[in-house]
């Protein structure tokens, strides 16, 4: 936020001061936050009413989901979540090594949440389960497929299918548009740019990968455990 | 009569003429609202015109009491309307017990009409005056929609379900019909007329124009040509459910639900059988997508439907 | 610059309840509890949520304002769902086209479909 | 106050526009001022897109069996007419020109929270824009701007994704403005500036703000989802997957009857200002007209299923919706009689500005009372489709928000470029286009109820007569809107020096020089006195 006629280096001049500068950051992120949430809001809506109308076929989807490896998944985006937390912290105790350790752990463990990600989506496409591009379930499949829920039909497993991937897709889109902000606060901190006193970017950055988690936290149920497994 | 606006539709239905009457009432609280505004803007603005430049008016902060009379009362007033409006609706959307049916497909860009009689028609509609008749409208692509204003009716005609409107006609005419709802590149092509005719006249038409068969007779036609009857035959070797006295009934199917054997849901048992299988049948009922159109499906059904209900199917 | 410092053992304890609850809803998978599993399901979502938005997130430490923000965007999500819900889920309230009346029985009647619960027909009373 | 500031003449002195020249001075500026002149030119060029098609349509019309084009053509022709007057005109016309250029000004701060993120949300624009026209230059799209399943997914062979991906970007261009502004009225109010003596403008951008945050994510992802079924066919919305055309529709209208109220809230906001400048008057019952724009924000997310009542939507929930667009009708309402009661013994004045105020009110009242037909379920049912829509809606977002911005337009533009205009030519537009505006909207009124309906290329004789009138109204208007183009470019040379007050009013825009210093004010001003306190001064003696 740095504007050249402005004294102090971090402090843009549109601004009395850092402390209305860091009250703006935050409240700008989490006005962005309720527009985020609107924006996978109509997602949930068309999953919502797709469920409704086609339970059984949504639940024999589900259960062809590998339900530890989102339950794994689940709990590697938590400890991100962790690391991400700690991380602010380090930032408002101005320990910056601390900071930047904890910055890429944050980063690791999302990077170990996508690559989980990609082996499902791999699997997927193994068994031609990819809606759209490449969906050619063989007979033994589509047996398989009703076997799992009386009264479930292929093309709505396919629409619940549809809306895995996307709802997936968007979240692990917000996945990594967070590595890339990360990315930049790493660097910056590494730099020195940030104490106790300014810490207002890594705050920020903390809040909307909590978000990207929330998301994932009710992903999880939506999807993994809407079938069962009893 | 007394209603009759300078620019007024023709009013040919039953409905027509409710449905003018709120129209009028709307229109005298807008002039209404207009008018007030408009006077008390122009009184104020002649009376209360600038005559100097350093003129400074006497500070006016509000007053509670309008303020609340002026919520209240449009309040009031959208209360009328709407409980007018919602009930002459409901009574409108309603259809007399004793309808007859006329099945209404659209497609890009044209109307398929077809009388249970037999009789079909392309853009053209023929009724008689007096008898209350139901539409029964889907598409075999996208969505249209059948507005008949001398009628005051419109109704979306959506592919992949059935919607229905019905009226009366109440004067003998011709009158426009219009597909309402956008649909490509010949949605204004798809209008046509409605004829209301006297019953005898009516009754001549139908005779003139049923040389073939009804359609339930074509719909028997169709039940054996395209195979259903390999299934549901009543012979004890079927494999699929006798379907005598099916309409009407609800039907327990394999996932829980109990869903009324309605025009859905008999369209939705030949087209999309994987949606709602009937409990405890084998799963082996295929789809007839693409080999039935939407009129011959309509057909099926109303053979369906003539399967009355004899002693019920004798189940095992 | 001033901001609530969560101690880290306080971060610690939050992370472990939320493995536990992620544990418990998983778990909860596998038993049959009809409709209720998805309710479940949900309700240990919403307490995750609250963990991360409270704890993670720091709102019970900020400022009115925030909370009002983030709990608009709730608002807003359910007024989304209930209401394309309430299209839904009442559609079949209505009388079907069923005024034609060759075929089928006395039938027609207007009863909403929910109220149709127990199969009437022997033809669906299926053996 | 006013009369502290020495007027100096305008070339002397530093101020937004002259402190730096060139392109890039202009491209890559953060200050809000030149964003919104940035905004200003982007839409004005938009908007005569948008009307060169409404011209084209007009003169296809003057014959029953279409003048002009093919049909494909005129369908592709009211296509881009609604798409690039609504997302790329109107949405942004108020809040991006006139609020990016006074919501600092008036709330006393120096600039927007986050100058950055409003330069890129232009950029956003800008790139929504050219994707809209690259669609039109590549062969248009025909799907209406309404864009609905299955026609758009399956049926239609245009560049629907093109523009849905141009409608889908501006979308985020709404969203970051709209973000700059809550976090701006929020957090940089001068001191003193309580919310209740905020200028009622200030009030309406928040409350559309709102709406921008929440609404508009929610059409992206719709957008992108029609986008994604278009592509792949997956059945989102195709009935035969077993997908419902109907989803498309919730979601659509989900934000875009919201859409309409960010259409018409920053013109009321901009009527508050207007009416009490020009009768020298606090505006009457300031709180309701401040909390009526609140409510209309709220309420407005729970009334889009009117749009829907003749499309098989279940009829219960076409009586809620119904009746909340009733309620929503309500503060409308309020706010009307509230100006009525504004210029009760005030000082008043017939300015430009303020003859489209007066125009506004009008045109919105007939406008909006037409809208209670369509909430109405009995009557929609013969309405729904017709021209009746196309009169309702010209008349709120014609006769209504441009009336409103126009009249912004006049009565800021001193303060923007720190000219006048000629008063005279500027009273006469205001009269031409009023007058064109009912000589074209108001026959078709008349041909909805008569039944014809909308996006016809071809319709039967017996219109042809309210057709043509339509169309020589629209020509009045058409030339109605050219006149303030030229008399504005004209004035930025040829224009008398404003001064800092010409209208002599109250709000802090008005207590620093003309055009603004980059900074907006030398100091920033303590603020002691509500927004409208016109009488004050009287007693304080100026
Ligand atoms: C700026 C845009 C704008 C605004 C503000 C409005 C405002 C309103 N609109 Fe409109 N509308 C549109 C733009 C707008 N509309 C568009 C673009 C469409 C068509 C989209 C398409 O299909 O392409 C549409 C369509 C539309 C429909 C759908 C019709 C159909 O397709 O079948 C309906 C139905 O209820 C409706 C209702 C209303 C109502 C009740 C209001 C209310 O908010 C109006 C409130 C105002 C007043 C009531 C006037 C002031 C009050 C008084 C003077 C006091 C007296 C008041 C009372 C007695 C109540 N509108
Ligand atoms: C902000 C929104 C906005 C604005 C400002 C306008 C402005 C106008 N609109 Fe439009 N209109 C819509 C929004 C708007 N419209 C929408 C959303 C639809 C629905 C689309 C759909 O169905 O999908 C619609 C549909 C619509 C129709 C119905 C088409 C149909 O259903 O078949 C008509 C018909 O008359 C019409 C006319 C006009 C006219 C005459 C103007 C006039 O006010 C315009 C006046 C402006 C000018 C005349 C420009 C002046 C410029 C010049 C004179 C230069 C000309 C240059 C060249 C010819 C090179 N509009
Ligand atoms: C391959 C055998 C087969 C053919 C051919 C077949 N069906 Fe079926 N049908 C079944 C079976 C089995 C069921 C019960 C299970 C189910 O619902 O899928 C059934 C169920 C039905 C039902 C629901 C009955 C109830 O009790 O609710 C209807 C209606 C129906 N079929 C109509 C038709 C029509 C019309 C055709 C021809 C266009 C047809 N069927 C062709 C096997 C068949
Ligand atoms: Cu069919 Cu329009
Ligand atoms: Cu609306």
């Amino acid at each position: 936020m740095a504007e050249s006629q402005a004294v102090h280096a971090v402090h843009a001049h549109q601004f009395e001061d850092l402390d209305q500068q860091h009250d703006v950051g935050t409240l700008g992120m989490w006005a962005f936050l309720a527009t985020e949430i609107m924006f996978f809001g109509g997602l949930f809506a068309g999953y919502t009413v797709y469920r409704y109308l086609y339970l059984p076929s949504f639940e024999a989807g589900s259960r062809l989901l590998d339900i530890r490896l989102g339950a794994i998944n689940t709990a590697v985006l938590l400890g991100s979540s962790l690391t991400m937390a700690l991380a602010v912290r380090a930032a408002q105790t101005n320990k910056r090594k601390a900071l930047a350790t904890f910055l890429v752990l944050t980063m690791i463990l999302g990077g170990v949440f996508l690559g989980i990600k990609f082996v499902e989506y791999a699997h997927k496409w193994e068994h031609h389960l990819v809606p759209g591009l490449h969906w050619a379930p063989d007979a033994e499949e589509v047996a398989q497929i009703q076997g799992l829920k009386p009264g479930a039909a292929a093309p709505q497993v396919e629409l619940f299918l549809c809306f895995y991937f996307f709802m997936t897709g968007m979240h692990a889109l917000h996945m990594i548009i967070g590595f890339g902000i990360m990315t930049v606060m790493l660097v910056l901190s590494l730099r020195g740019r940030f104490s106790s006193e300014y810490y207002s970017p890594i705050e920020v950055t903390g809040l909307y990968w909590h978000f990207v988690d929330i998301i994932w936290i009710f992903l999880f149920p939506l999807l993994y455990l809407v079938g069962g497994r009893y | 009569m007394l209603l009759k606006l300078p620019f007024q539709p023709d009013q040919a239905s039953t409905i027509a003429e409710g449905v003018d009457r709120l129209y009028l009432f709307l229109t005298f609280i807008t002039l209404f609202f207009t008018a007030i505004i408009f006077a008390t803007i122009f009184y104020f603005a002649v009376k209360y015109r600038r005559r100097s430049d350093d003129e400074r008016p006497p500070e006016i902060e509000g007053s509670l009491p309008l303020e609340l009379a002026w919520t209240l009362i449009p309040t009031l007033l959208t209360v009328v309307i709407f409980v007018w409006a919602s009930s002459l609706y409901f009574r409108n959307a309603r259809p007399p017990r004793a309808s007859s049916e006329i099945f209404v497909v659209g497609k890009q860009w044209m109307w398929h009409l077809q009388h249970p009689e037999g009789p079909r028609e392309i853009n053209e509609l023929h009724v008689p005056v007096g008898v209350p008749i139901q539409l029964t409208m889907t598409s075999e692509d996208v969505i249209h929609d059948f507005f008949i204003p001398a009628f005051r009716i419109k109704k979306d005609a959506l592919p992949g379900r059935y919607s229905s409107i019905w009226f009366e006609a109440t004067k003998i005419g011709t009158y426009h019909f219009f597909c309402a709802q956008y649909c490509g590149a010949e949605h204004s092509g798809m209008i046509g007329w409605v004829y209301v005719m006297s019953p005898a006249d009516y009754a001549q038409w139908l005779a003139n124009n049923s040389s073939g068969e009804t359609m339930e007779a074509a719909g028997r036609r169709l039940f054996n040509q395209v195979g259903c009857n390999g299934c549901h035959s009543e012979s004890s070797s079927a494999t699929g459910p006798s379907l005598k006295g099916l309409y009407g009934q609800s039907v327990r199917l394999a996932d829980g639900r109990t869903v009324p054997a309605n025009d859905d849901y008999l369209r939705g048992t030949i087209l999309t059988p994987f949606k709602q299988r009937v409990a405890g049948y084998p799963a082996i009922m295929p789809t007839f997508q693409g080999q039935v159109n939407e009129e011959q499906i309509l057909q099926l059904i109303a053979y369906l439907k003539s399967l009355g209900p004899e002693e019920g199917k004798v189940k095992q | 610059m001033s901001g609530h410092v969560v101690s880290v053992k306080n971060y610690v304890l939050i992370f472990l309840a939320l493995l536990a609850l992620t544990a418990l809803t998983t778990g909860v998978a596998f038993i049959d509890l009809g409709p209720y599993n998805t309710m479940v399901a949900l309700a240990i979502a919403g307490c995750k949520m609250m963990l991360v938005v409270l704890f993670f997130m720091h709102i019970l430490y900020s400022r009115n304002l925030t909370k009002i923000v983030a709990a608009a965007g709730l608002l807003w999500l359910m007024i989304l769902l209930t209401l394309t819900m309430s299209d839904f889920a009442t559609r079949n309230w209505t009388p079907e086209p069923s005024g034609w009346n060759a075929g089928g029985k006395s039938s027609g009647a207007p009863a909403p479909a929910g109220a149709a619960t127990a199969p009437s027909t022997p033809a669906t009373e299926s053996h | 106050m006013s009369a502290t500031i020495a007027e100096v003449p305008i070339e002397s002195r530093v101020h937004y526009l002259n402190a730096d020249y060139g392109i890039r001075s202009w491209l890559l500026t953060t200050d809000h001022k030149r964003i919104a002149l940035l905004y200003l030119a982007s839409i004005t060029f938009m908007f005569f897109i948008g009307g060169a098609a409404a011209v084209l349509i007009r003169l296809h019309l003057l014959e029953p069996q279409g003048a002009l084009v093919q049909p494909e053509t005129y369908n592709k022709l009211f296509t881009m007419h609604g798409v690039v007057m609504i997302f790329f005109f109107l949405i942004p016309a108020i809040p991006a020109v006139l609020g990016n250029f006074l919501v600092p000004l008036m709330i006393g701060a120096r600039d927007l929270a986050f100058p950055r993120l409003n330069l890129l949300s232009w950029y956003v624009y800008v790139v929504g824009a050219l994707f809209t026209l690259a669609a039109l230059l590549t062969g248009g799209v025909d799907t209406g701007w309404t864009f609905y399943t299955p026609y758009s997914t399956t049926y239609s062979n245009s560049n629907v994704i093109l523009v849905g991906l141009g409608a889908f970007i501006t979308g985020f261009s709404s969203i970051l403005t709209g973000l700059n502004f809550i976090v701006t009225i929020h957090k940089m109010r001068a001191p003193g500036l309580t919310w209740f003596r905020m200028p009622l403008f200030i009030w309406a951008i928040y409350a559309t703000s709102i709406i921008f945050l929440l609404g508009t994510p929610v059409v992206a992802i719709t957008l992108a989802l029609l986008a994604l079924e278009r592509l792949l066919h997956v059945g989102i919305f195709d009935p035969k997957l077993g997908g419902d055309p109907l989803l498309f529709q919730h979601l659509f209208w989900f934000y875009s009857h919201p859409a309409v109220y960010i259409m018409i809230l920053p013109a009321l906001g901009v009527m508050s200002e207007l009416i009490s400048c020009f009768s020298r008057k606090r505006i009457f019952g300031y709180s309701f007209v401040g909390f009526s724009s609140m409510a209309i924000a709220a309420l407005s997310f729970l009334v889009w299923g009117h749009h829907m009542f003749v499309t098989g939507q279940s009829v219960y929930a076409g009586l809620v919706f119904s009746a909340l667009s009733f309620l929503v009708a309500i503060p409308s309402a309020i706010k009307v009689f509230n100006w009525t009661a504004t210029l009760y013994k005030g000082s008043i004045s017939y300015d430009a500005p303020m003859l489209y105020a007066l125009g506004f009110i009008g045109l919105f009242t007939m406008g909006g009372l037409t809208g209670l037909f369509l909430a109405s379920l009995a009557t929609d049912v013969h309405l729904n489709g017709t021209y009746f829509i196309v009169a309702h809606f010209h008349y709120i977002m014609v006769g209504g928000t441009i009336m409103a911005y126009l009249g912004g337009l006049h009565f800021w533009w001193p303060k923007i470029s720190g000219r006048l205009y000629p008063d005279g030519w500027a009273r006469f537009a205001a009269l031409i286009i009023f007058v064109g505006f009912n000589l074209t909207f108001f026959p078709q009124f008349m041909l909805g109820y008569l039944g014809m309906p909308r996006r016809y290329a071809v319709y039967p004789p017996e219109f042809q007569v309210l057709n043509v009138m339509s169309s020589a109204g629209a020509s009045i208007l058409g030339v109605g809107y050219l006149i303030p183009l030229i008399y504005f470019i004209w004035s930025l040379r040829y224009g008398p020096p404003a001064g800092p007050n010409p209208w002599k009013a109250k709000g802090l825009e008005w207590q620093t020089p003309s055009p603004p210093p980059t900074e907006n004010f030398e100091e920033i001003p303590v603020v002691t006195e509500e927004a409208y306190a016109y009488a004050a001064e009287e007693k304080h003696g100026g």
